[in-house]
């Protein structure tokens, strides 16, 4: 299982990565998500996996390791935020640059909102 | 007997699931895509069940509410911005 | 890894199986037919009425699971089935009427034509593609 | 039980809260509230700069929770110097930003307010996902304070610079993950026990985290390949954010400082880490193109964003050598430049304010009302950056030149510190001359600068003079900085004894 | 005291003129000035007998020992000699400058400048410290700059100054190295340490370094060949700074560091060659070019270019007796040049011009002045027994006593002869072409005027003094010069024997031939300036200005290459930075897999993770269908969350789910305005070099996640799992660590929320749009926003959600759950009721201060830290009680539930504020309405 | 923040708290007096605050029927899911899929919705959008064997209880 997680880890971070480096606001956007999938992932294996051992006192006899959990989720809600000023931040450059490219420079032609 | 049931039930529902996919990734019109990810969304509520019941505990029962009504908003939402090029107006 | 220390009776038993296998052989159906039928309005038949059931009667065995000596009768069942039902339809109409408005084909040999009368048409009364972005 | 080391994040916290609570507050009204707060914020941290004197290092555990367990503030030497250092920045920057471009936008004294808090909270955490956390407090304010006031320039800075800190905070949770996976604890002194005692094994990994995070600082504190979206940032924000941005840069070399040489050097010479030994030809590298950046600047800003790159190349380099010696001397370099680029940001926005369309770019126009007392103003601040005598620049640039003497280090070093002095001397006279002496025979501008941003502007290139003044206290505290940081086990044994006595306790 | 005087006194001056005088023409300033020459001068010569007696004056002022960087003084001899020619000049420059600037603006200015020139050029010759000394020495290159664009509006000024500066100051800079080397060595600043006998410098392996980067900084200053092109470009400066600084003073601090480093530095072969060449490449090409230049000042320059350089070959050359005639002849070179200059000031003030073309026959109108110059010059082209002549002569003579390369040994003297060949030819020229030559031609001011007495003045004093010198010149060559060539030279030097002066030898000879060959030049000049004219023009001005252009360009360029706003690359940089610096150390005999053995994969499981991997490529691949792409997000978000419930995580499974729905809706409401498709614009190229990047990240990061999770773990974990029920009263641990154990982090993290919500907020605030792009060709939109369907459905759905929501937030703390999550429900309970109703119709039923529910919700949370203080305990302690209730039973109270409460509160605040203000954008609620 | 502007009924929705109360006691899964009490407490304060977003208030005549056409829903639904399994699995070519316009002759906004969501829970039926003056249904046939009979099949079964039971 571990290496399997490890792929997927290695294949949403890979995703993210390559929408990361595209030049339209829009994919970078959803490989910034991507990417922060991957790291989350990441960050969560950082405590192991476990198999229905959920760290609810009485619930199991050997809880997971709940540390990890709560960086999650503080992380998830991190990106949650960023993800959400990134996405405005996007659409008012779209608007004010006339293009929705990252460097606000339409290779091609201008788009008008 | 409900033992025995559990992983064919879970087999039928991961069938579900790869079909539902598959029709994500097929379309071939987006309406086709976001009823993937509704039926998607409709049948992982009923894995987290059925994994409930393979683990004793309906820990994760929240989640597979919380998919109903997260799966509906967004089905919404986007057949919203179809018709309306817009969500919130 | 199930509680299959406890002990139902037989019937329980044999329903709950029953329940959650008829409910998973649903819910595969409408996901066949999503895959299968050949136009956006037919596969909406599948999902729409068959996974909601078949999730439905999964949902139904498990409450029944639980509730009969495992943690009591626990309401995130009976709400999520609720709430699929009462969504489901609402989910369909919405993707319906947004296949309309796209003007999705449907399938040669369709009875009925959704949109002879355009200014008839659901949601498209007051618009025409002249207007489009004055609202 | 004493609270005054979580008082400089709260006070900001409650203050922006309490901003946005009432968003009809008037402007008067948010600019005595938020100015009063950063007054007292700055008598805080001296409160708290004197009871770290007294103490050497004070243990807060936050909910009363051991270390390692809860999350501990750290308050020693180093915490104090960033955090009067931030608030001495902050008082005339805001006072700045109070005569009119606060108006720019919504909300800019409560953000103000969330980014001192950001800045504050990493400069006194003890707790490495805290240093996360706070991090992503000052970041999420900056971008917002980067774009008030709006414009196309900062829409195009401000993405990039978005993008990019959102790439870096992904390392940074990655880096945490393999450190927390192959530790097992978050809290730094315990993570330097850890990490001294790990299994040769896991070593590779434990490198490796540490080098992601050489990028994810380096992101922050401009260092070469990382450093591009710098110049355009800073050139587009508004001047009083400029400003404070200022010491923006000095958080990523704060967390350099704070972590490498206490998690990752607790039982090694920190030159001998791997990120070390990568930091110093980096760091050349910085300074390097810091320079070139500088003699190419179209505008003052622009000018200024390279020189910050230049201070944090020199910082770089200078920290890179690992001595005791040489890191008081980048801190002394560090409050002399972070003072100064403050300064200068805020001093190119007032040049701006005379010279109509032309703004702070280089190109002559009529003169300016104002010009005899700025160019003098110009003079002093120019002297002062480019490291010339009598001012703290010089003293600093002395210092450093001794200290990488002593490692061995002067042949790359010197020339290239020297070197970028002197492109800064040519660019800067270059500026100067045409600001002040080249006029266009059109009639002069007839608008006087603005009294009370002038003095925020002399404030803070007095500094120049002050510091030099005052140099001597000044290298003793940082001398004795640079010395508690090169002894990480007392940081370990303060936090451990902490620990003991809370867990005594309960 | 005495010593600090010295130099504080023109630095106060300096301060207070510009204070006490606001008029700039006033007289004050010039007395201010003249009350503080005198009293150094006074000062000086007090100490004098003391001094030259080779009493050595030392004052301490620790200021930076720790660097070594105190103000130290020193009065020796050499910095006597100094001081005195730099006060004295000072005296007479003030009382010219005083008329030079009657009643002409900037008089105050320049007053306050040159105090502050005066106090650093005496601080650099009076400095024990040699680190020290650089404050003044840069002070020097400064005040300079400043002075040489006093007449800012010239843009011949401009360039001039800014050309002195980086020369001198790089210089300046070089210097500093220098000085940090030797003091490096010795382990002290102080000159009595590093000029101590035992000091072995010249045995440093550095030295070198030290020699070389010492004399740069003594060859900018003192403007030697090649770095001499700054003085002539300095003459741009107003005649009484040429005379002072550009040829009395600054010009010569070059040669007194020399001086003052001899016993340190000197006596090597490398001190030998490397000056003299210097000197005698400056010699020539000053004396050679002077006789050209038709300016005054110009000429004036060139002239003083090449008697530095023939100081400084003096001071290069390693005879006994060089030093003594360095030094004479410095004092010559001020005393004959310092006039001429200021002759140069009256004459300009005369005539309107500095042209000798032009300027002919001025003896009728200046009688007074033609007698003055006809001294200083004929000191200057060496005319026997005027100082000048027999400082050239002991020059002669140890050109041929030097054993400068014993094959070449005619050369020195050869090169020293033709030198003064030119010197005599310009001297000839700048008295004969200013005061006979016939009659004026077209000056700008005509009739030319005796610009008054008092300019001549000074001009005079100094005409007398070179006479007086000339006179004395054994005594003051014994008395003076004696003394201070010993300080100089570290160790006292035989007795100079003046006779070899009145000698009629090869020197004499060589002086005549040089006078003669000068008069024959200066005769032939004719045609000798139509060659030249010929000579392709080098102006070093047009050069400097063209390569400070250029680099100034080419750093651009250079800096715009790498720095060109492409975030594309900047990201491809960051990471393939973590790649290159991770990546070596991780392949360096890593053990991949750390020994725990793995869950076996079960179907389920492994089908989820598939899936989530065919979603996230799916992303990729489709993403140029961007509502496509993002349903495809969403899936992928989707399985994410099932990995999160399969792994024992059902409190992240609920956030992510929250969230991801969340974010795509905002996603959305984005993608309305911007256009539906990206565009197939990356090259087969670039696309291949993400791809490598983006192979690269990924494996590295999964190859390191399999390392970790197959490694064994010991964690903290245990500390919160025993102490969530006893010391959090909760029992789902990762909630009490969120509100309890770290709840700092999640305050942190809630106001990460609110800022964001605050500045989407801003962002969207000023940003109307009434129009937006169609999604395709022919694209148009149903008129009916809000179906009967979906409204009805919705209007139960909000009640029943609160009510889930207020079941998951009471429950957070013990079950899966919490604030957060509570918090999303809330707010997408109330964002359906935007779709099916609209902005407007939700808005009218609820009251709408989002921006009070996250100041709020923060200061709640934030309160209930707070309130633990109050009983004494930590910021954020938390506190819970188990009651038992008549009727109502069991009940918890716990304050990590009111914290809580401010999670919830400001997290609904935050997401209803984004989503209404970016639902708000299409929509026409008037202008600038705000909404939250 | 949902308390809105115009609070016009302290108790607008008794059944429906009523509803909220039951749900409350079978998420806490607990009927002890401390659970009652929150679960009351929520169930009227949440109705009344958010009344705003749910004015009207369908007037039930009968909810015994409403009860009783629920579960004749219910068996439909079971039924049509047989039938459309069928469907499914037969080759889809043979297939008569049609649109169909369903006159209504309902007004009320609630029973048009129940209308249309029972038209689309039921065999081979989606309610595919409804003309802007609410004069017809478009309903989607995933086999249609004879209009006329589909029409009167709707109006018999689900229209007329529903507007016995709503109108
Ligand atoms: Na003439
Ligand atoms: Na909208």
């Amino acid at each position: 299982m571990e290496a399997l997680y490890a792929i997927a880890v290695g294949v949403l971070t890979a995703c993210g990565i390559y929408l990361v480096l595209r030049g339209r606001t829009f994919p970078v956007i959803m490989g910034l998500t991507l990417l922060s999938h991957g790291v989350n992932l990441f960050l969560f294996a950082s405590g192991r996996l476990a198999l229905a051992a959920p760290a609810v006192i009485g619930e199991s006899a050997d809880p997971t390791d709940p540390l990890p959990q709560a960086l999650v989720l503080t992380a998830i809600v991190i990106s949650f935020a960023m993800t959400a000023f990134v996405v405005v931040l996007a659409l008012r450059a779209a608007v004010e640059l006339r293009n929705d490219h990252v460097d606000g420079v339409d290779p091609e032609e201008d788009w008008r909102p | 007997m409900t033992a025995t049931v559990l992983p064919i039930a879970l087999a039928l529902f991961s069938l579900s699931l790869l079909l539902n996919l598959y029709r994500l990734l097929r379309g071939p019109d987006i309406v086709d895509r976001i009823l993937g990810l509704d039926t998607l969304n409709v049948n992982a509520i009923a894995v987290i069940v059925l994994g409930g019941i393979y683990m004793d505990s309906s820990l994760i029962f929240e989640a597979a509410l919380l998919i109903a009504l997260m799966g509906f908003v967004s089905t919404v939402a986007m057949t919203k911005y179809l018709v309306r090029g817009d969500v919130i107006e | 890894m199930m509680g299959e220390s406890m002990a139902l009776p037989f019937w329980l038993d044999a329903l709950i199986a029953l329940l959650l296998l008829s409910g998973a052989l649903v819910a595969l159906l409408g996901s066949i037919g999503l895959a299968r039928m050949p136009d956006v309005y037919m596969r909406l038949h599948g999902p729409t009425k068959a996974s909601t059931l078949g999730v439905g009667a999964t949902l139904l065995g498990s409450m029944i699971w639980f509730g009969v000596g495992h943690e009591g009768l626990s309401a995130q069942e009976i709400l999520i089935t609720v709430f699929l039902f009462a969504t489901a339809p609402v989910s369909a109409h919405m993707m319906a009427r947004a296949a309309l408005h796209r003007r999705v084909a449907c399938r040669e040999g369709t009875h009925g034509e959704p949109w002879d009368e355009m200014d008839r048409l659901p949601g498209y009364a007051e618009s025409s593609p002249s207007s489009d972005n004055q609202r | 039980m004493n609270h005054l080391p979580v008082l400089p994040i709260l006070l900001p916290l409650i203050t922006g809260a309490l901003l946005v609570t009432l968003p009809r507050l008037g402007l008067n009204a948010q600019r005595f509230i938020s100015l009063g707060a950063t007054v007292a914020g700055l008598g805080l941290v001296l409160w708290l700069g004197s009871m770290v004197l007294e103490h050497g290092r004070l243990v807060y555990a936050l909910g009363g929770w051991a270390p390692p367990f809860g999350i501990v503030l750290v308050p020693d030497r180093l915490s104090v110097l960033m955090l009067v250092l931030t608030a001495t920045l902050a008082v005339p920057a805001l006072i700045y930003a109070c005569r009119g471009d606060d108006d720019a936008g919504a909300h800019f004294h409560a953000l103000f307010q969330f980014q001192l808090m950001g800045l504050n909270g990493a400069f006194l955490t003890g707790d490495i996902f805290n240093l996360f956390v706070f991090f992503e407090v000052l970041l999420i304010a900056s971008y917002a304070l980067l774009l008030h006031g709006g414009g196309t320039a900062r829409s195009r800075a401000g993405l990039h610079y978005v993008i990019i800190n959102l790439i870096g905070s992904a390392l940074f949770l990655l880096a945490l993950g393999m450190l927390y996976g192959l530790t097992g604890t978050l809290n730094m002194a315990d993570l330097a026990t850890r990490i001294s005692n790990a299994p040769q094994a896991d070593q590779p990994l434990l490198q490796a985290a540490s080098l992601v995070l050489l990028v994810v600082f380096g992101v922050k504190a401009a260092l070469l390949p990382l450093l591009f979206w710098l110049p355009r940032a800073y050139t587009a924000a508004a001047a009083p954010v400029a400003a404070l941005f200022a010491v923006m840069t000095k958080v990523g070399l704060y967390a350099m400082i704070r972590v490498f040489p206490l998690v990752f050097a607790l039982d090694q010479p920190l030159a001998a880490l791997t990120a070390w030994q990568w930091l110093w030809p980096l760091a050349l590298a910085t300074l390097a193109l810091g320079g070139i950046g500088v003699l190419g600047a179209t505008s003052l800003r622009n000018m200024t964003a390279y020189m910050v790159i230049v201070s944090t190349g020199t910082l770089m380099a200078i920290i890179a050598l690992g001595s005791t010696e040489a890191l008081a001397a980048a801190l002394f370099y560090l409050v002399h430049t972070t003072l100064l680029t403050g300064g200068f940001f805020l001093f190119a926005d007032l040049i701006a304010r005379q010279r109509g369309a032309a703004g702070d770019y280089m190109v002559v126009t009529a003169a300016m009302k104002d010009r005899r007392t700025l160019g003098i103003l110009f003079c002093f601040g120019a002297v002062a950056l480019a490291g010339l005598p009598p001012f703290s620049g010089f003293v600093s640039k002395a210092w450093m030149l001794q200290a990488s003497l002593a490692e061995g280090a002067a042949g790359i070093f010197w020339p290239l510190l020297l070197g970028a002095g002197f492109l800064m001397l040519v660019a800067l006279s270059r500026a100067g001359s045409k600001f002040f002496w080249r006029q266009s025979p059109e009639r002069d501008h007839d608008m006087r600068a603005d009294r009370v941003r002038l003095a925020c502007v002399i404030v803070l290139v007095g500094a120049g003079l002050v510091l030099s003044l005052a140099a001597a206290p000044l290298m003793d505290y940082t001398r004795s900085v640079a010395a508690q940081l090169m002894a990480p086990g007392d940081y370990v044994r303060a936090v451990h004894e902490a620990g003991l006595r809370l867990t005594g306790g309960h | 005291m005495m010593l600090l005087s010295i130099v504080a006194l023109p630095l106060l001056g300096a301060l207070i003129t510009p204070l006490v005088s606001r008029r700039s023409t006033a007289i004050l300033p010039a007395l201010i000035a003249g009350a503080i020459g005198i009293t150094v001068v006074s000062v000086l010569l007090s100490q004098a007998p003391d001094v030259l007696g080779g009493a050595i004056l030392i004052g301490h002022y620790p200021w930076l020992p720790g660097i070594g960087l105190s103000p130290a003084f020193r009065l020796d001899a050499l910095g006597l000699f100094f001081a005195l020619i730099i006060a004295g000049m000072g005296l007479l420059i003030t009382l010219y400058a005083h008329f030079y600037f009657a009643g002409k603006h900037g008089a105050v200015r320049f007053h306050s400048l040159m105090l502050a020139f005066m106090g650093a050029m005496l601080g650099i010759v009076t400095s024990e410290n040699l680190l020290f000394m650089l404050v003044f020495w840069e002070m020097t290159s400064l005040v300079s700059f400043v002075l040489i664009g006093f007449h800012q509006d010239e843009r011949p000024a401009r360039r001039g100054a800014r050309m002195t500066l980086v020369i001198t100051g790089g210089g300046g800079l070089a210097l500093m190295a220098g000085v940090l080397l030797i003091g490096n060595s010795v382990g002290s600043f102080q000159l009595s340490d590093i000029l101590a006998p035992e000091t072995a410098l010249t045995s440093d392996p550095l030295y070198p370094w030290m020699l070389g980067l010492v004399l740069i900084g003594a060859m900018t200053k003192s403007a030697q060949f090649p770095f001499h092109l700054w003085l002539p470009n300095a003459m741009t400066a107003p005649t009484p700074v040429s005379a002072y600084l550009h040829s009395a003073t600054m010009v010569k601090a070059g040669i007194f560091l020399l001086a003052r480093l001899h016993p340190a530095l000197g006596d090597t072969d490398a001190w030998l060659y490397s000056i003299s060449t210097a000197g005698m490449a400056t010699l020539l090409t000053g004396a050679f070019i002077a006789m050209f230049k038709h300016d005054t000042k110009e000429l004036l320059a060139y002239s003083t270019v090449s008697h530095l350089g023939l100081i400084t070959l003096l001071v290069g050359l390693s005879t006994r007796m060089a030093m003594v005639a360095a030094l004479f002849h410095l004092l010559n070179h001020a005393l004959f040049k310092a006039p001429l200059f200021m002759m140069a000031g009256a004459v300009q003030k005369a005539t309107g011009t500095r042209d000798m073309r032009r300027i002919n026959g001025l003896w009728r109108t200046l009688p007074a002045l033609t007698v003055i110059s006809a001294v200083a010059a004929a000191s200057m082209a060496g005319l026997p027994l005027l100082g000048g002549y027999l400082s050239k002569k002991m020059f002669f003579i140890e050109s041929m006593n030097a054993s400068v390369m014993p094959p070449l040994q005619w050369l020195t003297p050869a090169l020293a002869a033709i030198a003064g060949l030119f010197s005599a030819a310009y001297s000839f020229r700048i008295f004969h072409n200013v005061f006979f030559n016939g009659k004026p031609q077209d000056l700008p001011v005509w009739p030319p005027k005796n610009p008054g007495v008092g300019i001549q003045v000074p001009a005079a004093v100094l005409a007398l003094a070179v006479v007086l010198v000339s006179w004395h010149a054994e005594s003051v060559v014994h008395g003076l010069i004696g003394p201070v060539a010993s300080a100089a030279a570290g160790s006292a030097l035989p007795d100079y024997d003046m006779h070899q002066l009145h000698h009629i030898g090869t020197a004499f000879f060589m002086s005549l031939a040089a006078m003669l060959g000068g008069l024959l030049v200066y005769m032939a000049r004719e045609p000798l300036f139509r060659l030249y004219d010929q000579l392709p023009p080098a102006d070093a001005r047009e050069i400097f200005e063209w390569l400070m252009t250029r680099a100034g360009g080419t750093a651009e360029r250079l800096v715009h290459a790498l720095e060109n706003g492409s975030v594309q690359r900047y990201i491809a940089l960051i990471i393939l930075s973590a790649i290159v610096l991770a990546g070596p150390v991780l392949l360096s005999g890593i053990q991949w897999h750390g020994g725990e053995t793995m869950t076996p994969v079960d179907p389920l499981t492994g089908l989820g993770l598939v899936l989530l991997m065919a979603s996230a490529v799916g992303v990729v691949l489709g993403h140029h269908q961007r509502l496509f792409a993002l349903l495809l997000l969403g899936s992928a978000g989707l399985f994410v969350t099932l990995t999160f419930a399969r792994f024992s995580a059902p409190d992240l499974a609920l956030t992510q789910l929250s969230v991801e729905v969340m974010a795509v809706i905002i996603m959305m409401l984005a993608l309305s305005f911007l256009p539906q498709t990206t565009p197939l614009e990356s090259s087969r190229l670039r696309k291949g070099r993400d791809l490598g990047v983006a192979t690269l990240g990924g494996l590295g990061v999964g190859l390191v996640s399999f390392a970790i999770m197959t490694r064994p773990h010991s964690t903290i974990a245990d500390f919160f799992l025993s102490q969530s029920k006893p010391g959090g009263g909760g029992s789902n641990v990762v909630n009490v660590i969120l509100v309890d154990f770290r709840g700092f982090d999640t305050l942190g993290e809630i106001t990460v929320l609110g800022i964001a919500a605050v500045a989407v907020f801003a962002l969207t605030r000023n940003l109307q749009l009434k129009d937006r792009i169609p999604q395709e060709r022919d694209q148009y939109w149903a008129s009916n926003p809000h179906p009967l369907i979906l409204r009805t459905m919705a209007r139960p759905i909000l009640p029943i959600a609160l009510m889930v929501s207020a079941y998951i937030f009471l429950r957070g703390h013990n079950m899966p759950g919490g604030g957060f999550i509570a918090g999303l429900i809330t707010a997408v309970a109330l964002s359906l009721q935007y779709m099916a109703g609209s902005l407007a119709w939700a808005h009218e039923r609820m009251l709408t201060p989002f921006r009070p529910l996250i100041g709020l919700g923060l200061l709640l949370a934030c309160g209930t830290g707070l309130g633990s203080l109050v009983f004494g305990e930590a910021f954020l302690s938390s506190w819970f009680g188990h009651y038992k209730l008549p009727l109502l039973g069991h009940l918890e109270l716990a304050t990590a539930l009111l914290f809580d409460l401010g999670v919830f509160t400001t997290v609904v605040g935050a997401t209803l504020l984004i989503l209404a203000n970016l639902g708000k954008l299409m929509t026409v609620h008037g202008p600038g309405k705000e909404i939250g | 923040m949902t308390l809105m502007p115009q609070l016009t009924h302290w108790w607008p929705r008794p059944h429906f708290s009523l509803f909220l109360l039951v749900l409350w006691l079978l998420l806490v899964n607990s009927i002890s007096p401390g659970q009652v009490l929150i679960g009351a407490v929520l169930g009227w304060l949440i109705p009344f605050s958010t009344q705003q977003f749910w004015p009207e208030r369908p007037h039930l005549h009968n909810p015994g029927r409403l009860l009783l056409y629920m579960l004749r829903l219910l068996v439909d639904i079971l039924r049509s899911n047989l039938s459309v399994a069928r469907l499914i699995l037969r080759d889809p070519d043979t297939l008569t899929p049609a649109f169909v316009r369903y006159p209504l002759s309902l007004t009320n906004e609630f029973a048009i919705t129940m209308l249309a969501s029972s038209i689309s829970l039921t065999p081979g039926t989606v309610s595919a959008g409804l003309s802007p003056d609410r004069a017809y249904l478009l309903v989607h046939v995933l086999h249609l064997d004879d209009e006329d009979e589909l029409i009167e099949q709707i109006r018999e079964r689900y229209e007329t209880p529903l507007r016995e039971i709503l109108e």
